[in-house]
């Protein structure tokens, strides 16, 4: 385990998350949780998790995101926050 | 055959759900009998386990046959046989009252609806009797997720609710599982008795000390505890009447029971009671429930709007009773869990007849119900009574416990809290009647024509009366059963 | 000192990322107003429940947690696997996160449909204006 | 308001932040959770169900149960979408689209105008643009049936890999996503209906708490996979081993049909016309 390359990612994850929740455009913020759930995939992939990464990837980053465009697609893309 | 009826407790109606929802896709006619089956079918098995209990002390189940820490095991003790008898017979009575509700409601998802309230059942069920402080976790999401569904369709701002409670309850449950992550940190296990064996050499590190204090929060989200509560009244208010006697009885006590459960079983008595601060600040929050519960009531003009801050103010009971900390305090609780989900459940059977036959629930509707809804209005009336606590009901007796504590523990705020919470009930309460009896004849109109009659009120459907009345008759019966509870099952808990 | 400063930092930065990212998934679901991006919050908040039970089975020096091959006859050391439990755990808390972000995006699609917006306060001033 | 909740917020990271600096050091081989209960899956997961991967012989046999209520929460919010969602009314509208799939005209037929009748070269469609790529199409057309087998492989091979009925199944139902965003939901839902998406996920779930019952039936305990292996004619750890299996494609069914049926209701809002 490369500690290095571990608080690199865990500070692309913080950054994702922020920028998630912060981002005015609603597709926007989706595409970005789903760049969040991936990065969260790398973490626990160097972590040795690799049964979870493998779930993460398939559900967080592909599913979810899948999800969350239908549903702003079905919504409004426009938000106050 | 004995030893499986743990087992098919929650096999049978976790496998109903599933055929409910196949054939809900093929021939929709069989749901309705199937659905009654199985909760007909857990009852009975939940007897027999109450039983074996009485006789033989904790049941012990090994799913998968392995031994408790590596596998999961259900552990039913006195409390969990009660709990459970509460639960199936809450549902099956709630099913036959809202049989017509379903059909006139959903008339193209019944099926799907009675498969979601089933596996309600099923994870309040699995809550009570698993042994995993993880597994409690998986069926706690169980029992929300379905639950958001029941809730979000009702009428009006529903949607709106059923999110607000996702978000809420989502955050509960998280917090749960957080403190069940502190607690496997420091020990390395999950199954609670062994928890219980191992926390004792850690009770004065933070970090187990926080672990307790998160799945409190948790649960105290989970089971509206007053500054945490705000998202019941519009959750409870909103959800289809089908649905509000399951959800609005059960969900809350299940939690206090989780909560009781934890504080015991999990921890130790002396862990759980032995800080003064915390006990003496929960209390005081149980206090200031029952207060704010009451008084925002007294605000509301519908029943069923006015019965959400009544469960409010009943939690606050219950918390503040089991922290009190000595034995009465802790039976009346555990009464009152039983108690107050078979006033709820009469009480909103009665408003979900209302709802039904009168298009509101509003208070001014309500003129004239005594004489076109008589036997409604008698359940509504023992109903109220037992909310009160007034004697042969069941209500006085838990109330009696839970004074005796307040006052054994030297609370008097908390007694103060419950006589003032009381009367408080009385006035609520009488107001209905007032308006139900005595304003038949609104505007100065003879008799013949007051509204209600021209609006064409009659007495509810069948299915709704009997069960509200069966309800009603429960109250009773359990007041003077009282003491064969206390004596034969509630004992052994505390 | 200095070295203690830094074996207590390489000890517990993943439990200050879990820290972090827990307070930004609260601060979403508390502060923001827009039902998505408290649906999104929500997800963070359990997302970084579950860093926090994977970095408590994380072992140095280990692998992961699927035996070796060839490895059968000889006896398996426990520290040289990583510890299974918090990942079979996680993944149950993965699928919930799932079932619960589905049926509240179901929600937030009949929120819109009702009130034809996703703001919390715009909502709530049109149910006031009734 | 704001300031309060990042205060309350503030507050409860400041608390765990304090809790932090009792945790056990981070990757401690000897910290207890490593110590208590995982050395006895890690040395045993092979000896009891012949499962080298330790994380699947947890998930589907020690903790089965736990994995059972997992597989029964993802059907949950299935049926919860189905029934929050789904509406059956159709709105009358006065006008129709065809497409002409040669050339990809879209033909607008107002009320009363003659409907195309050649159902071989003209298809339905809901709104004026609705995908039609042939790019698009064809590289997914490629694409879509190697998920489907790389879907069974992880499902097949989650005994020695990571991966497993879950994963497998999700990727399954991803590849029937991918088709419907693709193509659209009304050819999608023709080819996998919604009743048979629901049927398969009840299925699924069947097979799972079927194969518990079983056990039971045979005179065991619930989920016992021991216990099969009269039926099955193998050993009893071998019997594990084929349990897990066997639950395991329950749980790829399940979870395939409810990713799709989760797709089809929030993607048209319970409408099930065009999607996306």
């Amino acid at each position: 385990m490369v500690w290095q390359l571990d608080i690199i990612i865990l500070t692309l994850v913080i950054i994702s998350g922020i920028a998630a929740i912060t981002i005015k455009d609603l597709l926007g913020a989706s595409v970005l949780f789903g760049a969040y759930s991936f990065l969260m995939c790398l973490l626990w992939a160097i972590m040795g998790a690799v049964d979870v990464a493998f779930t993460e990837a398939s559900v967080g980053a592909g599913v979810s995101t899948v999800l969350f465009v239908a549903a702003v697609f079905q919504t409004t893309r426009r938000s106050k926050d | 055959m004995t030893h499986q009826l743990p087992a098919l407790i929650i096999i049978v109606p976790l496998m109903a759900a599933l055929l409910i929802t196949a054939l809900s896709w093929i021939n929709r006619k069989w749901c309705f009998t199937i659905t009654c089956a199985t909760f007909a079918l857990s009852l009975a098995a939940s007897v027999g386990v109450m039983i074996e209990v009485l006789e033989n002390g904790v049941v012990s189940y090994r799913l998968g046959g392995w031994r408790p820490p590596i596998g999961i095991e259900f552990r039913i003790d006195h409390l969990n046989a009660l709990v459970l008898l509460v639960i199936f017979s809450v549902a099956l009575l709630n099913l036959f009252a809202s049989r017509i509700k379903v059909q006139a409601h959903f008339p193209n998802k019944a099926g799907t609806f009675y498969a979601l309230s089933v596996l309600f059942v099923t994870g309040l069920a699995g809550i009570t009797i698993t042994g995993d402080a993880f597994n409690l976790y998986v069926l706690l999401e169980i029992t929300a997720l379905t639950g958001y569904a029941l809730i979000g369709m009702g009428q009006e701002h529903a949607p709106l609710a059923g999110l607000n409670y996702l978000i809420m309850g989502t955050i509960g449950a998280s917090f749960y599982l957080l403190g069940v992550g502190f607690l496997y940190m420091m020990t390395g296990t999950l199954n609670m008795m062994e928890l219980s064996k191992l926390l004792p050499e850690l009770y004065d590190t933070r970090v187990v000390m926080f672990g307790f204090f998160l799945c409190l929060v948790g649960l105290f989200i989970k089971m509206a505890l007053f500054p945490l509560h705000s998202w019941l009244p519009n959750a409870y208010t909103y959800m289809p009447t089908a649905a509000s006697g399951l959800i609005a009885s059960l969900t809350t006590k299940v939690m206090i029971y989780v909560m009781i459960r934890i504080s015991l079983l999990v921890f130790t008595p002396a862990f759980s009671f032995g800080n003064a601060m915390l006990m003496t600040v929960l209390v005081w929050l149980a206090v200031i429930a029952i207060v704010a519960g009451s008084i925002l009531a007294l605000a509301q003009k519908s029943v069923t709007r006015m019965l959400t801050f009544i469960i409010i103010a009943e939690v606050g009971y219950m918390v503040g009773g089991f922290w009190l900390g000595n034995r009465d305090g802790v039976t009346g609780s555990i009464l009152h869990i039983v108690n107050d989900a078979a006033m709820t459940l009469c009480l909103f059977l009665v408003a979900g007849s209302f709802r039904f036959r009168l298009d509101s629930d509003r208070f001014s509707e309500l003129s004239g119900s005594f004489r076109h809804m008589p036997y409604t209005m008698i359940a509504f009336v023992v109903g109220a009574l037992s909310i009160i606590g007034v004697p042969p009901t069941c209500g006085f007796f838990s109330k009696w416990y839970l004074i005796k504590g307040g006052l054994a523990a030297g609370s008097y705020h908390f007694v103060a809290a419950l006589i003032f919470s009381s009367l408080i009930n009385v006035i609520l309460f009488f107001r209905i009647f007032e308006i139900g009896f005595f304003q038949t004849l609104p505007h100065g109109e003879p008799v013949s024509q007051a509204i209600p009659a021209a609006r064409g009120i009659r007495e509810a459907p069948r299915g709704m009366v009997i069960s509200s009345l069966i309800a009603a008759t429960s109250l009773i019966i359990l007041g003077l059963s009282t003491n064969i509870l206390v004596s034969r099952v509630i004992r052994f808990v505390f | 000192m200095m070295n203690d400063l830094i074996t207590m930092i390489a000890a517990k930065y993943n439990y200050w990322a879990f820290i972090v990212l827990m307070m930004i998934g609260l601060y979403a679901m508390i502060v923001k107003k827009n039902l998505v991006k408290k649906i999104i919050g929500m997800n963070i908040f359990q997302t970084s429940i579950i860093l926090f039970y994977i970095s408590v089975g994380a072992k140095e020096s280990a692998t992961i947690p699927i035996i070796a091959h060839g490895h059968q006859e000889g006896v398996i050391q426990a520290t040289a696997y990583i510890n299974p439990l918090p990942h079979v755990l996680m993944l149950t808390a993965i699928v919930v996160s799932v079932a619960t972000l589905g049926v509240a995006l179901a929600l937030a699609i009949r929120v819109y449909n009702q009130y034809r917006t996703l703001e919390e306060d715009d909502i709530q001033s049109q149910i006031n204006q009734i | 308001m704001k300031t309060v909740a990042i205060l309350t917020v503030c507050l409860c990271g400041s608390l765990f932040l304090f809790c932090t600096m009792e945790f056990p050091n981070w990757g401690d081989p000897a910290a207890p959770a490593s110590m208590h209960l995982s050395p006895y899956f890690i040395q045993n997961a092979e000896k009891d169900a012949a499962v080298p991967n330790i994380v699947t012989a947890v998930l589907a046999d020690y903790r089965g149960y736990d994995t059972m209520f997992e597989t029964a929460v993802i059907f949950a919010a299935g049926l919860a979408c189905f029934f929050l969602l789904r509406t059956f009314t159709r709105k009358r509208r006065n006008e129709r689209l065809f497409r002409h799939i040669p050339t990809g005209i879209v033909l607008n037929i107002k009320a009363g105008g003659k409907i195309p009748d050649d159902p071989s070269k003209f298809e339905r469609i809901d709104s004026h643009w609705t995908p039609n790529d042939l790019i698009i199409k064809t590289t997914c057309r490629l694409i879509i049936p190697s998920i489907q087998l790389f879907a069974l492989y992880v499902i097949a091979h989650g005994h020695h890999s990571p991966g497993g009925g879950f994963q497998g199944g999700v990727i399954l139902g991803a590849s029937f996503i991918l088709l419907a965003i693709s193509t659209d939901l009304r050819s999608t839902v023709r080819r996998l209906s919604e009743r048979t998406s629901a049927i398969m996920a009840s299925a699924g779930v069947l097979i799972y708490a079927g194969t518990g019952l079983l056990c039971l039936l045979l005179g065991s305990v619930f989920l016992d996979y021991g216990a099969l292996a009269p039926v099955l004619r193998s050993g009893s750890v071998m019997a594990r081993s084929h349990g897990i299996l066997i639950v395991e494609i329950g749980v790829g069914l399940a979870v395939m049909a409810v990713m799709i049926w989760l797709y089809y209701n929030i993607s048209s809002a319970g409408k099930h016309d065009e999607g996306l």
